[in-house]
C-alpha cells in the first residue's frame, strides 16, 4: 500500500478528526503551561495535567457513553445531570448517616442504593418513550426538571460531605498510582463495548434508531431495547454520579451533574455518532468526552478570563464540527470529500468519515 | 402480458369518502392541539376551584398568563417553525439573554435612541439565526450541535458585553413597559400584545403562505422535498433566521418585561420553549403541528407556574418537584386521549 | 366578588400577616439555610407565609410577586435574583399599597420609595472583608515576599462573584498595589467540583501560587482537594481565605486547611419578621438593616464550630 | 419521425461512488416528442444517470446539454425551473402533507401571496381524476398505500406539464419506474397521457423493467449494462429476445421462463387459518386458509385490501375481530413478534420506510429478521452469518456482493433483493410476499419465482401478491381474489383459470 493511500484511509477512518482535534487541543496547552505532558510520581500516585484530564472528565465520559446508546435509538436523555445528583445524594447521605462511614459493606450497600435508583428513573424514561410513545425530550424532561428537586429533598438542600475512605476511592482515590476512576472508566467502556458488540444489542439498537417502523416489522422488540438502553444510560449516569460525589467526598444536589447532558450529547456528536439515530460508535464518544474535558482544562490553564470562556467554548466547537463535515473540508481545502449523493439515504447523514468507517460488528 | 380486454373498474367505492372521514378524524392532525387546549381549560378550572378564595379567578389573573409569558410565546413561535422544519434550535435562551444585554448596553452605555436600538437588535438577532441556518445547510452539521455552539456564543457574548447586569432607565422603555391595553375586563401589556400579534402572523405564515408549507413539506420529508424541487437551502436558512428574529424580539419583550439586561438572563429557556412546542401537539420529528397549540403549550407552562405561586407553601425542591409531576401527568394524559388513533 | 375573596382572607385571620415571600432559588446550602431561617422564623412569629422559589430566573420572581399582589398579602419581601429590572412590578405592588422589603441583597430603582427597606448584607463589602483578613493571615504566616493570589470565582455573571472580585480588588489596588497580584483567576461556579477542577489546573500552569482567595467555602473546600493532591499543604503552602461560613468551611477552618473566613450569614428570618411587623404596623424602619455577621481567623475556627447551624 | 435536433444530449457521463463506478462515459439522447426508454438491469446505473442529470448527485465528467445549451444543474429545483420534471424511483413526497399539497407543493395557486386553499384542492381532484383515481385530496398522502402514491407523484410531475396555464414549459418529463406497483388500469391510463404529452411535444424518459410496457408505449431505447452505454436502438428495430442479450450481456438461453400454471397436486394439511379476521376501516371480516407448501396469490386492483390483508396475517396491524390458527394453535396477533414466532414471514411492498435499515450494511439487513428471533443475548456466530450472508448474496445475485456495502447504497432492485433475502433466511413456514418483485430486473424476477416455487415444494407456504396479475397466475395454486377490501371469491388455480376470468370474478364482486 503506497504512504498516499494509507494516509487516505486514516483520514477516512471514522476516529481521525475528532482524535486529531483531541490532539491539536492538548497541544495548544504546551506554551501555556510548558509541563503539560510531564507526569510526577506525587504521594505514591502519577499527577500531572493528562491525569487530571483524564480523572475529571471519568464522569462524563461515563454519561457520554450511556447517552450514546439512547442516542442511537434514535432518543435523547436530558435527564441524566438530574440522576447524577440523586445518585450522589442517596448515596451520600446513607453513608453520612452510619456510625462508622469506612466500612465497606455500608459503603457498597450504599452505592447499591444509588444505582438502584438511577436505573429508576431510567426505567421510568423508558418506559414513557418506549411504552407510552412520549417523545424523548418531554419525556426525559420531566425527570430533568423533578429530579434535581427529588436530590435536593434527600439532601435537604445542602451538600452532605461524607468521610469515608472506601468510597473516595471511586472517583478520587487511585489505586496502582493511577486515578481509581481510569478503571471505572474502562470497565464501564469494556462492558458496553461487549454487550453492543458481542451481543446482538448493538444491531438491533443500531436498527431500531435507523427504521423504527421496519425494526417493528422484522420483530425486533423495541420496547425492551429502548427501555434497556434507558436504564443503561440512567445506569452509567449513576456511576458517573458516584463519581462526582465521591471525587469531592460531597453530595451536592444543586450542583452535581449540571448541564452535563449537554456536553455528553456534544461529545456524542463529537464522536461521529448522529443525533437522527442509527450507527453509533462507543470509541468516538470516548474521544468526543476527552475532547471537552481537555476543552475545560485548557480554558482554565491558559488564563482565558472568565466572561470568553463560553465564545472560547463555542468557538472550538465550531471549528471541530466543521472540520467534521466532509462538505466543509471539500469547500475549504478543495479536498474532495468522500463522494456521496448529496443527500442520498438517511435523512440525515452521518457526518463524514461514516462512509469509510470501520464496522465495529462482532467479526473482523 | 394480460389480455387486452378491458380491465373492469372498480365498482364505485360508495363508503369511500365516509371512511375516509371517519380515519380523518380520528387521526387528525388538529387532535393533540384540541386536547391540550382542553387539558388547560381543565387545569384552569381546578385551580379556579382550589384557589378562587385567593383571587385566582379573577380575568387579570388569567391575562397575566399573557403578560407573563408573552416573550416565551414569542420564542416559542420561532422554535416551532425551527421545529416544523425537523430542526431544533438550542440557542434561543441565550440569544434572548444576549438580546437584553445588547439593547440595554447601546441603550445605556452607548445612549443610541431605542428607535434605532429595537431594529438594530432584530437584525442580529435575525442575522445570528440566519448563520446558523447557513452553516447548518451548507456544511451538513446536525442542527443540535451547531444551535448548541450558538448556545454558547450568545451567553458568551452576554458577558463580553458586561458581566454585570446594566438596569435601563430609558424612560421610553418605562413608558412603553408600563402601558397596559385595556380590555374592559383587565388589561395586557405591550409584550402580550405583540406575542399574540405575532402568533396570528406566525399563523397566516405557516398555512397561507408556499414558504410556511414548504415548512411542513421539509419536516415532512427532508430528502423528499428536495427532490420535489423544492429550495431545501433557502428554507432550511429562513426558518433559523426566523427563529433568530423571534428570539431577539423575545428578547426585546423580555427586556421591556424586567428592563434590565443581564447576562444570565433566560438561561435555560429553550427548553421551556421546546417543551411548549411538544406540549402543543407538535413533533419533534418534524412536519405535523400548529402553531396555535404553540400558544397553549406556553400558557400550560405558564399555568403550572402560577398554580404552584398560588399554592404558596413549597419548599424550593418541591417545586420542582411538583412542576416536574404537573408536567409529567399533563403529558400522560394528552398522550392517553390522542392515542385512541392508530397509525 | 371581591368582597368574598378580600372577607375571606380578612376572616381567616385579622391579625395574622401574610407574608409572600419570594426566595432566589435553592442553588447552594447558604440559600437553602436562608429559606428556612425565614419559614421558620415566619412560624415563630405566627404569620402565614406564601413562600415561592424562582429557580434563579427574575420572571418567576416578578411573576410570583404579580400574584402576591393579586391574593393581596400584606407584605412582600423577596431576595432579588439580579439588581436590576424591578421598577415595573415594584410600581404595581405600591399601587396596591403592598409594602415592599428586600433581603439578602438590594436593586437598582429610579425612586427610592419603592421598597422600605434592606435587610441584608453587602457583596462588596464581603470582598473588602477579606481583603482586609489576607492582611492578617499574611502578617501571621510570616509571609514576605510577593502574594500571588489565585481567585475561585462564583458564577459568572452573578451578582455575589461580581462584587465581591470588586470588592477584594478595591483593597488590593489601594493598598497592596505592588505586593499583591492575582495571577490567575476563574470561575468555579460555587461548587466543591467546580473548585477542584480549576484549582487543579492551576496548580499545573502556576506552581508558585501561595494564596487562595474563594469566593465561597464550598469552592474552597474543593481547592483543598487539589491542593493536596498535588503534594502540598492547604493553609501553610498556600494560605486560603474564603467567605459564607458554611458548618463544612469551618470544619476544614478547624483543620488548618483555611486560613480565614469571612462570614455571611443567611439566618436573617428572625430580623426580617421584625421588620415586617413594624412595616406592617406603620412604623419608620431604617433604609438598610445590616445582618450580624463577623470575620474569622483560624484559632477561632474550634470554639466557632460547635454553633455553626448549617 | 424525423430526426430534430435533441432537447437533451448527455455525453461521456462519469460517476463514482466510493468504490463503486456507476456510470462510466455514458452518452444518451432524447428527442423532443418521442417516449424514451432506459433499460438496464438492477444496479445498471438507470437512476444514477437520472439522478446526475437532475442535479441530485454531482457530475463527475461529461457534458449535458439542454436545448443546445451547456447546463449543470446544482439542486433538483433547477433542473425542475430548467424544464425538466421528474418521478424518481422510490416515491419522493412528503406523506404528512396532504395529496392535494403534493401535487401542488411549490406552485401552489395564491392570490396575492395566500394560499388558495379551494382552488388548490379542486384543481387537485380534477387532475386526480383525470388518472381514474377516486380519493380524497384533502387527506393526508400518509394514508394511501404505496401504489397511490406512487399515481400521486406521477400527477405532480405531469401536473407541472399540462393543466392550464401552472405548466412551467416542462420539455422533459423523467419517470423512473412509475409503474412498479401500478395496476393494468393504472398503467394504462399513465400511458395515454405519456402519449398525449408525447404528442404535445414533450421529450419523455422512462424506466420500467415490464418489457411489454416498454414495446408498448416506447419509441426508442437506450440500454445501460455496468454502468457503460450498450446501444440506442429504435423499438420497433430490437426485438424482446435482443434487448433482453444487450441488457445481460449474454444468450438468452439461460434465462428460461415459467410458462406452466402451478397445480394443486398434493394437498397439504392446514397451516394457517383465519377465521372473521378483519379491521374496520381496512378490511371486511374474512375466513382464510392457506395449506402446508401452498402458493395463495391475491388478485384485485389498486387499494383493493391485499396489503391490509397480509399485514393483518402478519400483526402488523391489529385486527378488530377474528382469530387466527398456525399449525392448530391460537396466536394472539397482538404484534408481529407473534406472527414471527408462530412462523410467519412479512415481506413489505413498502421497502424504504418499512423494509431496510439504510444505514445498516447489506449483511447486518440480511440477518436482522433471523437476529430479532433469536433475541440480543444470541448473537448469530459470525461464521454461520457470513457464510448465509454470502449463500443468499449469490443466489439473489445482489450487486455489489459486497456485504460491507451500506443499502441505502444499492440501486431499487437490489435493496428489493436484501429484504427477500432477509426474510428467507429465516426459513418460515408462512411467507408472505407483497409486490416482491417490484422493481426487480426481468433475470430476477424469474429467479425468484423460481425460488417461490422451489419453496412451495419444500413445504414453505406462500402468501403472494404482485401487480402483475399473470404472475399471481403463473405461481399460484389458490387465488383468493379481493375488491373493495373484501375478500370476494377463492378460486382453484386451473387450466380454465386465466387472467380474463380473474378479472371477471372482481367485477361481478360475487361472494364465494
Ligand atoms: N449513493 C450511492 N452510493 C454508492 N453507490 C451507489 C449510490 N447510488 C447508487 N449506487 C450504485 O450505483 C450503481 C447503479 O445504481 P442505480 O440505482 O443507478 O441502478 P438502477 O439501474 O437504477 O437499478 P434498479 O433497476 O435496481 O433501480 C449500483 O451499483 C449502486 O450500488
Ligand atoms: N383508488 C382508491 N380510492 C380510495 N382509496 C384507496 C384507493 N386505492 C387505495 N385506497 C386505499 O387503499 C388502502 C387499502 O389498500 P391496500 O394497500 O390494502 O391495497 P392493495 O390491494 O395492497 O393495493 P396496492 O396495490 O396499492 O398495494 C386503504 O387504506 C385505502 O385508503
Ligand atoms: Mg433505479
Ligand atoms: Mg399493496
Amino acid at each position: 500500500m503506497t504512504t498516499t493511500s494509507r494516509w487516505r484511509a486514516l483520514t477516512h477512518h471514522h476516529l481521525f478528526w475528532p482524535v486529531a482535534v483531541l490532539i491539536a487541543l492538548l497541544l495548544v496547552n504546551v506554551p501555556f503551561t510548558p509541563g503539560f505532558f510531564s507526569i510526577d510520581m506525587t504521594d505514591g500516585h502519577l499527577y500531572g495535567s493528562l491525569v487530571s484530564i483524564v480523572l475529571f472528565g471519568s464522569p462524563l465520559i461515563l454519561v457520554a457513553v450511556g447517552m450514546t446508546l439512547v442516542i442511537a435509538t434514535g432518543g435523547i436523555d436530558l435527564s441524566v445531570g438530574a440522576v447524577v445528583a440523586i445518585t450522589g445524594a442517596l448515596t451520600c447521605s446513607y453513608i453520612s448517616d452510619q456510625t462508622d462511614q469506612n466500612t465497606l459493606s455500608a459503603v457498597f450497600l450504599a452505592m447499591g442504593i444509588g444505582l438502584v435508583a438511577a436505573v429508576v428513573c431510567g426505567l421510568w424514561n423508558g418506559f414513557l418513550v418506549a411504552r407510552m410513545g412520549i417523545q424523548p425530550i418531554i419525556a426525559t424532561l420531566i425527570i430533568m426538571v423533578a429530579g434535581r428537586g427529588v436530590a435536593q429533598l434527600i439532601t435537604d438542600g445542602q451538600i452532605i460531605t461524607v468521610n469515608s475512605e472506601p468510597y473516595k476511592l471511586i472517583g478520587g482515590g487511585y489505586w496502582l498510582t493511577l486515578p481509581f476512576s481510569v478503571f471505572v472508566v474502562t470497565a464501564v467502556v469494556a462492558v458496553t463495548v461487549a454487550l453492543t458488540r458481542r451481543t446482538a444489542l448493538g444491531l438491533l439498537v443500531e436498527s431500531v434508531g435507523g427504521n423504527a417502523e421496519a425494526s417493528r416489522l422484522v420483530g425486533i422488540r423495541s420496547t425492551r431495547i429502548k427501555i434497556m438502553v434507558y436504564m443503561f444510560c440512567a445506569l452509567c449516569a449513576g456511576i458517573a454520579g458516584l463519581m462526582i460525589s465521591s471525587n469531592t467526598s460531597a453530595a451536592d444536589g444543586n450542583n452535581a451533574g449540571l448541564w452535563i447532558e449537554l456536553d455528553a450529547i456534544l461529545a456524542v456528536v463529537i464522536g461521529g455518532t448522529s443525533l437522527a439515530g442509527g450507527r453509533f460508535s462507543i470509541g468516538g464518544t470516548v474521544v468526543g468526552a476527552l475532547v471537552i474535558q481537555t476543552l475545560t482544562t485548557t480554558i482554565y490553564t491558559i488564563g482565558v478570563p472568565t466572561q470568553t470562556n463560553l465564545v472560547f467554548k463555542a468557538a472550538v466547537v465550531i471549528v471541530v464540527c466543521l472540520l467534521q463535515s466532509p462538505k466543509f473540508r471539500a469547500k475549504v481545502f478543495g479536498a474532495k470529500g468522500p463522494e456521496g449523493p448529496r443527500r442520498d439515504a438517511a435523512p440525515v447523514e452521518p457526518a463524514p468519515a461514516a462512509d469509510a468507517a470501520p464496522k465495529m460488528e462482532v467479526s473482523r | 402480458m394480460s389480455a387486452t380486454a378491458q380491465t373492469p373498474k372498480a365498482a364505485p367505492r360508495g363508503s369511500t369518502a365516509s371512511r375516509a372521514r371517519a380515519t380523518r378524524l380520528l387521526g387528525d392532525r388538529r387532535l393533540p392541539v384540541l386536547v391540550t387546549a382542553a387539558l388547560f381549560i381543565a387545569m384552569y378550572v381546578a385551580g379556579l376551584s382550589r384557589y378562587q378564595n385567593y383571587g385566582f379567578g379573577e380575568p387579570q389573573v388569567f391575562l397575566n398568563l399573557f403578560i407573563d409569558n408573552g416573550y416565551l410565546l414569542v420564542a416559542a413561535i420561532g422554535a416551532t417553525f425551527v421545529i416544523m422544519s425537523g430542526g431544533i434550535d438550542l440557542s434561543v435562551g441565550s440569544m434572548i439573554g444576549f438580546t437584553t444585554m445588547f439593547t440595554a448596553w447601546l441603550v445605556e452605555r452607548q445612549g443610541l435612541p431605542l428607535l434605532l436600538v429595537v431594529p438594530l437588535a432584530l437584525a442580529v438577532g435575525a442575522f445570528g439565526g440566519f448563520l446558523m441556518g447557513y452553516v447548518i445547510h451548507n456544511f451538513e452539521i446536525q442542527p443540535f450541535i451547531v444551535t448548541l455552539a450558538g448556545l454558547f456564543l450568545f451567553r458568551g457574548l452576554c458577558l463580553v458585553i458586561s458581566k454585570e447586569s446594566i438596569s435601563i432607565n430609558d424612560a421610553s422603555v418605562g413608558t412603553l413597559a408600563q402601558t397596559r391595553v385595556s380590555l374592559g375586563v383587565g388589561d395586557l401589556s405591550i409584550g402580550a400584545v405583540v406575542a399574540l400579534v405575532v402568533l396570528a402572523v406566525a399563523a397566516y405564515v405557516l398555512h397561507y403562505t408556499r414558504f410556511g408549507r414548504r415548512v411542513y413539506a421539509i419536516g415532512g420529508n427532508e430528502q423528499s422535498a428536495l427532490l420535489m424541487g423544492l429550495p431545501l437551502g433557502g428554507t432550511k436558512i429562513a426558518v433559523y433566521t426566523v427563529s433568530g428574529f423571534c428570539s431577539a424580539l423575545a428578547g426585546l419583550l423580555f427586556m421591556l418585561y424586567i428592563q434590565s439586561g443581564d447576562p444570565l438572563h433566560a438561561v435555560g429557556m429553550e427548553l421551556d420553549a421546546i417543551a411548549a412546542v411538544v406540549i402543543g401537539g407538535t413533533l419533534l420529528t418534524g412536519g405535523s403541528g400548529y402553531v396555535l397549540g404553540t400558544l397553549f403549550g406556553v400558557l400550560v407552562l405558564g399555568l403550572i407556574k402560577s398554580v404552584i405561586t398560588f399554592e404558596g407553601t413549597l419548599s424550593s425542591w418541591w417545586t420542582k418537584i411538583a412542576t416536574g409531576v404537573l408536567l409529567c401527568a399533563f403529558i400522560l394524559i394528552q398522550r392517553t386521549m390522542t392515542s385512541r388513533r392508530k397509525a | 366578588k371581591e368582597d368574598g375573596a378580600s372577607s375571606a382572607s380578612a376572616g381567616s385571620g385579622s391579625k395574622a400577616i401574610t407574608l409572600g415571600f419570594s426566595q432566589v432559588g435553592s442553588e447552594s446550602g447558604w440559600r437553602t439555610a436562608n429559606s428556612d431561617s425565614v419559614k421558620s422564623a415566619a412560624k415563630e412569629a405566627g404569620y402565614t407565609l406564601k413562600f415561592s422559589d424562582a429557580q434563579q430566573k427574575q420572571e418567576n420572581q416578578i411573576s410570583a410577586i404579580r400574584n402576591y399582589i393579586a391574593q393581596k398579602v400584606d407584605v412582600i419581601a423577596f431576595s432579588p435574583v439580579v439588581v436590576t429590572g424591578w421598577d415595573a412590578v415594584l410600581k404595581e405592588a405600591k399601587a396596591a399599597k403592598i409594602p415592599v422589603v428586600l433581603t439578602d441583597r438590594s436593586v437598582e430603582t429610579s425612586d427610592d420609595s419603592l421598597y422600605v427597606t434592606l435587610v441584608g448584607s453587602d457583596f462588596t463589602d464581603e470582598g473588602r472583608r477579606a481583603a482586609k483578613i489576607l492582611e492578617k493571615v499574611l502578617e501571621k504566616a510570616g509571609h514576605k515576599g510577593a502574594v500571588k493570589i489565585a481567585q475561585l470565582e462564583g458564577t459568572t455573571g452573578a451578582a455575589p462573584a461580581i462584587e465581591r472580585a470588586k470588592g477584594f480588588k478595591e483593597v488590593m489596588e489601594a493598598d497592596h498595589a505592588d505586593d499583591w497580584k492575582v495571577v490567575v483567576s476563574q470561575t468555579g461556579d460555587f461548587t466543591r467540583a467546580g473548585g477542584k477542577q480549576v484549582m487543579a489546573a492551576f496548580l499545573q500552569s502556576n506552581p508558585d501560587i501561595n494564596v487562595l482567595f474563594a469566593h465561597n467555602d464550598d469552592m474552597a473546600i474543593g481547592a483543598i482537594q487539589s491542593i493536596e493532591a498535588a503534594g502540598k499543604k492547604p493553609g501553610k503552602d498556600i494560605l486560603i481565605v474564603s467567605i459564607d461560613g458554611v458548618k463544612d468551611g469551618f470544619v476544614a477552618m478547624s483543620e488548618g486547611k483555611i486560613n480565614a473566613i469571612v462570614e455571611c450569614n443567611p439566618l436573617l428570618g428572625p430580623q426580617l419578621m421584625e421588620v415586617v411587623k413594624k412595616v406592617k404596623d406603620g412604623e419608620t424602619v431604617e433604609r438598610w438593616i445590616k445582618t450580624k455577621e463577623s470575620d474569622f481567623m483560624q484559632d477561632q475556627a474550634k470554639d466557632a464550630l460547635p454553633t455553626r447551624k448549617y | 419521425m424525423a430526426e430534430p435536433r435533441p432537447v437533451l444530449e448527455m455525453t461521456g457521463i462519469v460517476k463514482e461512488f466510493p468504490g463503486v463506478r456507476a456510470l462510466s462515459g455514458v452518452d444518451f439522447r432524447l428527442f423532443p416528442g418521442e417516449i424514451h426508454a432506459l433499460m438496464g438491469e438492477n444496479g445498471a446505473g438507470k437512476s444514477t444517470l437520472i439522478k446526475v442529470l437532475t442535479g441530485v448527485y454531482s457530475l463527475d465528467g461529461g457534458t449535458i446539454t439542454l436545448d443546445g445549451e451547456s447546463v449543470r444543474f446544482g439542486s433538483p429545483l433547477q433542473a425542475q425551473q430548467a424544464g425538466i420534471s421528474t418521478v424518481y424511483q422510490e416515491v419522493n413526497l412528503c406523506p404528512n402533507l396532504s395529496v392535494a399539497e403534493n401535487i401542488f407543493i411549490g406552485r401552489e395557486p395564491t392570490r396575492a401571496g395566500r394560499i388558495q386553499w379551494k382552488r388548490m384542492r379542486k384543481e387537485a381532484a380534477e387532475l386526480v381524476d383525470r388518472l381514474g383515481l377516486d380519493i380524497d385530496v384533502a387527506a393526508p398522502l400518509s394514508s394511501y398505500p404505496l401504489a397511490v402514491q406512487q399515481l400521486v407523484a406521477i400527477v405532480r410531475s405531469v401536473g407541472t406539464v399540462d393543466g392550464d396555464g401552472a405548466g412551467l414549459g416542462t420539455k422533459v418529463l423523467v419517470l423512473d419506474e412509475p409503474t412498479s406497483s401500478l395496476d393494468r388500469d393504472e398503467v394504462l391510463e399513465l400511458f395515454r397521457l405519456m402519449r398525449q404529452l408525447r404528442d404535445e411535444g414533450v421529450a419523455i424518459l422512462f424506466v420500467s423493467h415490464f418489457l411489454d410496457q416498454i414495446y408498448e408505449v416506447c419509441d426508442r431505447m437506450t440500454v445501460l449494462r455496468n454502468g457503460t452505454l450498450v446501444g440506442e436502438h429504435l423499438v420497433r428495430d430490437l426485438d424482446q429476445v435482443g434487448l433482453i442479450e444487450l441488457m445481460i450481456g449474454k444468450a438468452l438461453d439461460q434465462l428460461e421462463e415459467l410458462h406452466e400454471h402451478q397445480m394443486r397436486s398434493d394437498v397439504g394439511e392446514t397451516l394457517v387459518k383465519a377465521e372473521g379476521l378483519g379491521r374496520t376501516g381496512g378490511i371486511a371480516p374474512f375466513d382464510l386458509e392457506i395449506n402446508k407448501g401452498e402458493v395463495l396469490g391475491l388478485a384485485g386492483l389498486l387499494g383493493s385490501g391485499r396489503t391490509e390483508l397480509a399485514r393483518l396475517l402478519f400483526g402488523a396491524d391489529q385486527p378488530d375481530s377474528g382469530k387466527v390458527t398456525i399449525g392448530g394453535e391460537q396466536v394472539s396477533m397482538s404484534a408481529p413478534n407473534d406472527a414471527i414466532d408462530a412462523g410467519v414471514a412479512f415481506c413489505s411492498e413498502n421497502r424504504k420506510s418499512e423494509g431496510l435499515v439504510p444505514d445498516l450494511t447489506v449483511r447486518e439487513n440480511i440477518i436482522l429478521a433471523l437476529q430479532a428471533a433469536r433475541g440480543w443475548t444470541r448473537p448469530i456466530p459470525a461464521s454461520q452469518r457470513d457464510e448465509l450472508v454470502a449463500t443468499y448474496i449469490k443466489a439473489l445475485d445482489i450487486r455489489p456482493a459486497d456485504p460491507e456495502a451500506r443499502v441505502g447504497r444499492l440501486s431499487g432492485g437490489n435493496q428489493q433483493k436484501v429484504l427477500l433475502a432477509r426474510w428467507l433466511i429465516t426459513q418460515p413456514k408462512l411467507l408472505i410476499l407483497d409486490e416482491p418483485t417490484r422493481g426487480i430486473d426481468i433475470g430476477a424476477k424469474t429467479e425468484i419465482q423460481k425460488l417461490v416455487v422451489s419453496l412451495s415444494e419444500d413445504g414453505m407456504s406462500v402468501l403472494y401478491i404482485a401487480a402483475e396479475l399473470e404472475e399471481v397466475l403463473r405461481l399460484s395454486h389458490t387465488i383468493g381474489v379481493l375488491r373493495d377490501r373484501r375478500l370476494v371469491a377463492r378460486l382453484t388455480n386451473g387450466p380454465e383459470i386465466t387472467t380474463s376470468k380473474i378479472l371477471e370474478t372482481i367485477a361481478s364482486g360475487e361472494h364465494q
